[in-house]
């Protein structure tokens, strides 16, 4: 056991603590894709904290893959209002699955102005009638001579409104059975025939759209892997979503927020956390998330030693993630009692209205990125070896 | 012995829904969140029209003089349509508050006008409850100096009613000069809260209510109302669960043929089919057996209000992505729980009560 | 709403007191069967507080179906320590069965020893292989000339070693489907060939066995209902059973215990009920047991009251109130703490033990009588109207 | 960077697993439990054998020096097996103890006799933890008069170890005269506990224990060991729920193939499996960082307790009836978790402590 990451580091946090004290009153203006944001990209890329292990020559900074590196760049990023690098689905899903699945034209036209927020994805995945379901998507292509055409309906897409490209999964081989029909392209979303709909959520947001799609003509050059393998190329980035989901050491902030919180508030004066109950309830949640950082602690040390297996550690940690994180904001709704029913613009509001916000979002992340109950079959089957869910008869 | 609903109390519930579902479907609601003080105001006619307004208000003021079973029956019809409507404040507690502790000159004036549906009452005991943020106000020579927060139906009232932290309680005129009112948006838009700044303004103290037994009497009327918005809500979400769950898809099997989805509704019902019988049981102690009422009350609210959040979150899941949308609108009885759960006191804080009311903190 | 009896009851539960009063010094002495334990049974049933609605003819007091003098019966009995009617499952189970079911030779011959305590019976359903699935039990029954001849084992029997008769679920029709194969046999326990071996549980107790039946012989005339019927008639009356597990006035006992126990119990000095966060758990769960008993009187009332319906009320109670026994049994053990954990004979045992004893008990209650899963498939299919579990290829 | 066991450490616990396997069956242990002593002996014996005496005792008194990782390591292995031998409070918390505040005599005294496996202790911090029915002692002029409730591994054993209510830590020799000696029948038969009632006693007061770190760092390492026993012991009841349910059919299916079962065995795994990273941590703080160690072995306590309760119910469960009965044994882990929950502090009490520690009271 051993939680120092060595001498050999001190260094190399030395150099990010210096770039950070340089840069930290930064301010970045304008919307995505803006010439200052694309500006402070390539810096963090320029000194290899950001995109460090992607090759220079599609647009990284060409380092070697060291988690722990990694991590001190994200320890100390964290405890500076300097601005953070991009994240989106773009760099966290698409980058990773052209760099090992996509053709050299590919890598070559869209992994840099990815990482330089110059080009911005969203996904096209789930559709209505497929949902935890999604290998059983309807969106067509057919290819017409050398184009795409695509038909059909998707929906949860985040961030349709500010991409330029998204990347997204059709049926081309009707005929196959359904995992085994489906195509991952790369449409760009200026192309005629996309129509998009926001969708309004329980939190008065709109983050989400549905795109509607007639006709979307696209190069058919524009498929990563070969036609049918879409579902395999579609698994090799999923894991990198689910996990971001639930990073204990967020809720960590959310933890120490809600123990100020919990000290300023009062009930006819008396302080809230000095309500036994109330500070039970805390102390609850803390000891739980205090298991989840270990938790997460043995996953780093698995990516750093390839000796060390957590699979399991890792299948849980977006069903116990959300939960705990949906616990914690509620904690913070009762303790405020009334105070905690405010929202939007309202006097008395705590902390902006992020309680009552994050409360219900962490609802919509308990059923997003795969159900809890779709984590549950997914920890049962992969990792305790249990029986897939056993086919019906006449379905 | 019939422990339930008589067929006047279920033909009441009936005209309820039926009302809402065609003159407040989920639309209207919509349209009300989004502001539209109109839609809001034909709702509320029309439940004055069904005569909901005097329903607690004796006969001689010109009311219906019903017991708190109806009012309960009433409650959780409007939670079940997330009614866009003043009742638990207006119609339950200020009748209460006003029949139970005012003189006869103060029931005269306001009785029948509410009964008429010509009045509206907000109600504030968020500081006898347990006051936030040092809220609170002065009485003296008729004159009130302070702030209230939380009243309940207060907006565009007519009158207040306000506790102050002992219990006593105040009738305000709202056209009385001094008053500054600030809305407050919560979550649950289908209702409206505000807070009142006082300054020098003319009230009256209730007389009655030096008499601790008003305050709790119209509290605990007040809870369970809340309790039964949130079991007629609830049941609500479960059954567009079960329905749900029997249209929508997924490899190949309707979802609701999944052990998963099962048990969850299976737990969901389990849970809140004892609600029913825990709000009228609670009603029929505040009508009959008045040394079972209090701990009642405290206990119903605060079960209910346990419930209700595990109903609310599980419906939200059985849906699927549709549970987070505005379009499908679950969140609107979502939102109405949570609200109930924290007015009049939170679970935790009911729970204090209910322990004290036993004795066991001596 | 009237949750009054009404005024047309007061002369009886003034009969009811007055002869609990007479009689409120009876001792019974002896064994099960002795001759003070069948008095007692006879007198109630002569005085119509026993058997009530049961024939004269079969040994009952030949009264009418009065719920409510049934209710005023069983509260005036609580409040006094005199003796209780008997129970058992030949009196729960297997009189209502032979009632409605039984031939006329069978109802003269059992039920008027069985009410008296002259009989007791044990149930025969469960099989090492058939406990959820109790319809796939395996033990046949073959005909061989005018008597059964029985092969198979048993589990789960209650009060084997004192029955003298055994009410058993046997094949009889091999090639049928499960459900119609089966048939409900009477089975005398002192019949060659069966052997009995009591199964330890948890608890430490032997409240079960497991029987080995070879070559058990019966008279054929020991059917009840006709071959193939026997699914028919012993679900006739699983659901006495089901409701008996989590009688809520039991519960209220338990908790007023529980609270006698908080207020006796401290912790350096310090009431235990004086700590918010065992006060605030008791209180929690008194909440659920008042809605709970809400829940019963409705039950009650629809069973006065024809036209009311209480299928769900009725679905839930034993998965309700078995997990909030199991709750309340283990607070009064945290609240406790470590003498919590002693046991047996122990010295500073708190209430004979009865808190462990009981904890592990309802668990074994949330298992037996249908597990809580069951229940749960129960409550969805039957109340909820959900799909049944569908049919697996291959099964 | 490494977080996780070494390879010594794993296979120590290999050697402990595998020894158990082999020497302490369930028909052992049910001998144990049904008062069969020299049975209980032999597992003990074979574990000194293994060196886990002498494991936290220092090289200079004939011990291994071994770190509280590897002591937490052995004590998850122990619970695995439902050990019936001594070790909480013998081998972690007794040479802790001496090797803190004990002085060169009393170090050389005890300590090489621990190492050896010649001598056993039985502790009893219960009074500082929180005195029950009043139990508590007093010490003057070199003599103890009083009694002390629930010594862990106290039966049969030749030393005690006791503190007060203020944390001072006294040690007795067993043989001493006015010692009486009570034992106490838990649930968990597979260890022992003894009430020891005191009458002009002889005892020593470890004269460091004045410094109150010292009865802090001793609790501390009690709770971890009781958290790191109920980790390997709930570990054991998931991994037997899910091996039953794949031998198990019912219904023409393995049990394991329903959505119930599956996800009820997905929820043991999803709250255990941080456990035992939890545990690890928790001893690493422990050996290396003193200023996480307190609130991290409260929490760990606390948690794991929770946890543990929750799994070994649903294991019991998923194994139906057979879960119940003493044949498959699968009661002798449930109620191991059951003590050790309420061992040095239930999670009530431990969270108590936990928000002290971060100031939350102030």
């Amino acid at each position: 056991m051993d939680l120092e990451y060595g001498p050999q580091y001190d260094e190399f946090r030395k150099e990010v603590v210096n770039f950070i004290k340089e840069n930290e009153h930064t301010k970045l203006s304008g919307p995505a894709r803006s010439e200052s944001r694309v500006a402070w990209q390539q810096k963090l890329i320029d000194h290899g904290y950001f995109a460090r292990s992607i090759p220079k020559e599609y647009g990284g900074y060409g380092g070697d893959m060291d988690i722990i590196k990694l991590r001190i760049i994200a320890e100390e990023f964290a405890k500076s209002p300097i601005p953070k690098p991009a994240g989106g689905q773009g760099i966290q899903m698409l980058v990773p699955t052209l760099l090992s699945l996509g053709t050299e034209e590919q890598k070559q036209e869209y992994i840099k102005p990815t990482l330089r927020g110059e080009i911005l994805w969203c996904q096209g995945y789930s559709e209505p009638n497929s949902g935890s379901d999604l290998a059983s998507l309807q969106t067509k292509a057919e290819l017409d001579g050398d184009e795409w055409v695509i038909n059909g309906q998707k929906i949860w897409t985040s961030t349709a409104h500010l991409s330029q490209m998204c990347f997204i999964l059709v049926r081309t081989e009707p005929d196959a059975p359904k995992h085994q029909g489906i195509s991952y392209l790369l449409m760009p979303m200026d192309s005629p025939g996309i129509d998009r709909r926001p969708i309004k959520q329980m939190t008065g947001d709109s983050d989400f759209n549905e795109l509607f799609l007639t006709d979307v003509r696209i190069p058919a050059k524009n498929i990563v892997g070969a036609r049918g393998e879409g579902w395999k190329v579609a698994n090799a980035t999923l894991g990198h979503e689910r996990g971001s989901l639930a990073d204990p050491n967020v809720t960590q902030n959310r933890l120490n927020s809600l123990i100020d919180l919990m000290k300023n508030e009062t009930i006819d004066g008396e302080r809230v956390i000095d309500k036994p109950i109330f500070r039970d309830r805390l102390l609850s949640i803390q000891g739980r998330l205090m298991a989840q950082q270990s938790n997460a602690l043995r996953i780093l040390s698995s990516q750093i030693n390839e000796d060390q297996d957590a699979n399991l550690a890792k299948a849980i940690v977006k069903l116990q993630g959300t939960e705990l994180r949906h616990e914690l904001e509620g904690l913070a709704i009762d303790a405020m009692g009334e105070l905690g029913t405010l929202y939007e613009d309202s006097p008395h509001l705590r902390d902006d209205g992020a309680w009552q916000m994050t409360y219900m979002y962490y609802l919509g992340l308990i059923i997003g990125g795969g159900t809890n109950q779709i984590q549950k079959n997914i920890i049962s089957e992969r990792a305790l070896g249990m029986p897939k869910e056993p086919k019906v008869q006449g379905a | 012995m019939y422990f339930g609903l008589s067929e006047e109390q279920k033909s009441l519930e009936e005209n309820i829904k039926r009302y809402l579902a065609e003159n407040a479907p989920l639309d209207k609601i919509k349209a009300v969140a989004n502001g539209d003080d109109g839609e809001a105001d034909s709702v509320h006619k029309g439940i004055i029209e069904l005569g909901l307004s005097g329903l607690l208000v004796p006969e001689q003021y010109g009311g219906l003089e019903l017991n708190m079973l109806f009012a309960t029956v009433v409650s959780a019809a409007l939670g079940s349509g997330t009614a866009p409507v003043p009742y638990v404040g207006s119609y339950v507690m200020a009748p209460l508050a006003l029949n139970l502790a005012g003189s006869e000159e103060q029931k005269n004036k306001w009785l029948p006008k509410i009964a008429a549906g010509e009045c509206q009452f907000g109600v504030g005991l968020s500081e006898y409850v347990g006051a936030r943020e040092d809220a609170g106000f002065e009485f003296s020579n008729g004159k009130i100096n302070g702030r209230s927060l939380f009243l309940i139906d207060g907006k565009n009232a007519d009158g207040f009613i306000l506790s102050d932290k002992s219990g006593g309680l105040y009738v305000i005129d709202s056209k009385t000069s001094g008053i500054e009112i600030v809305e407050l948006t919560t979550v649950d838009k289908t209702r409206t809260s505000i807070e009142i700044l006082l300054k020098n303004v003319n009230a009256e103290l209730l007389e009655g209510s030096k008499d601790k037994s008003v305050i709790e009497k119209v509290l605990d009327a007040g809870r369970l109302m809340l309790a039964a918005d949130t079991v007629g809500a609830a049941q609500v979400m479960l059954d567009k669960s079960v329905a749900y769950s029997l249209e929508r898809k997924q490899f190949g099997r309707l979802i609701g043929s999944f052990q998963a989805v099962k048990h969850m509704c299976a737990e969901m019902a389990a849970e809140l089919e004892p609600c029913h019988s825990m709000i009228w049981h609670a009603a029929h102690c505040q009508d009959n057996v008045p040394e079972e009422a209090r701990l009642m009350a405290c206990q119903t609210k605060a079960h209910v209000s346990e419930v209700g959040k595990q109903v609310s979150k599980t419906a939200t899941e059985v849906h699927g992505g549709m549970g987070f949308t505005d379009e499908l609108g679950l969140h609107y009885w979502f939102k109405r729980i949570g609200l109930n759960r924290q007015l009049l006191g939170s679970p935790e804080l009911v729970r204090e009560e209910a322990g004290k009311l036993q004795g066991f903190d001596q």
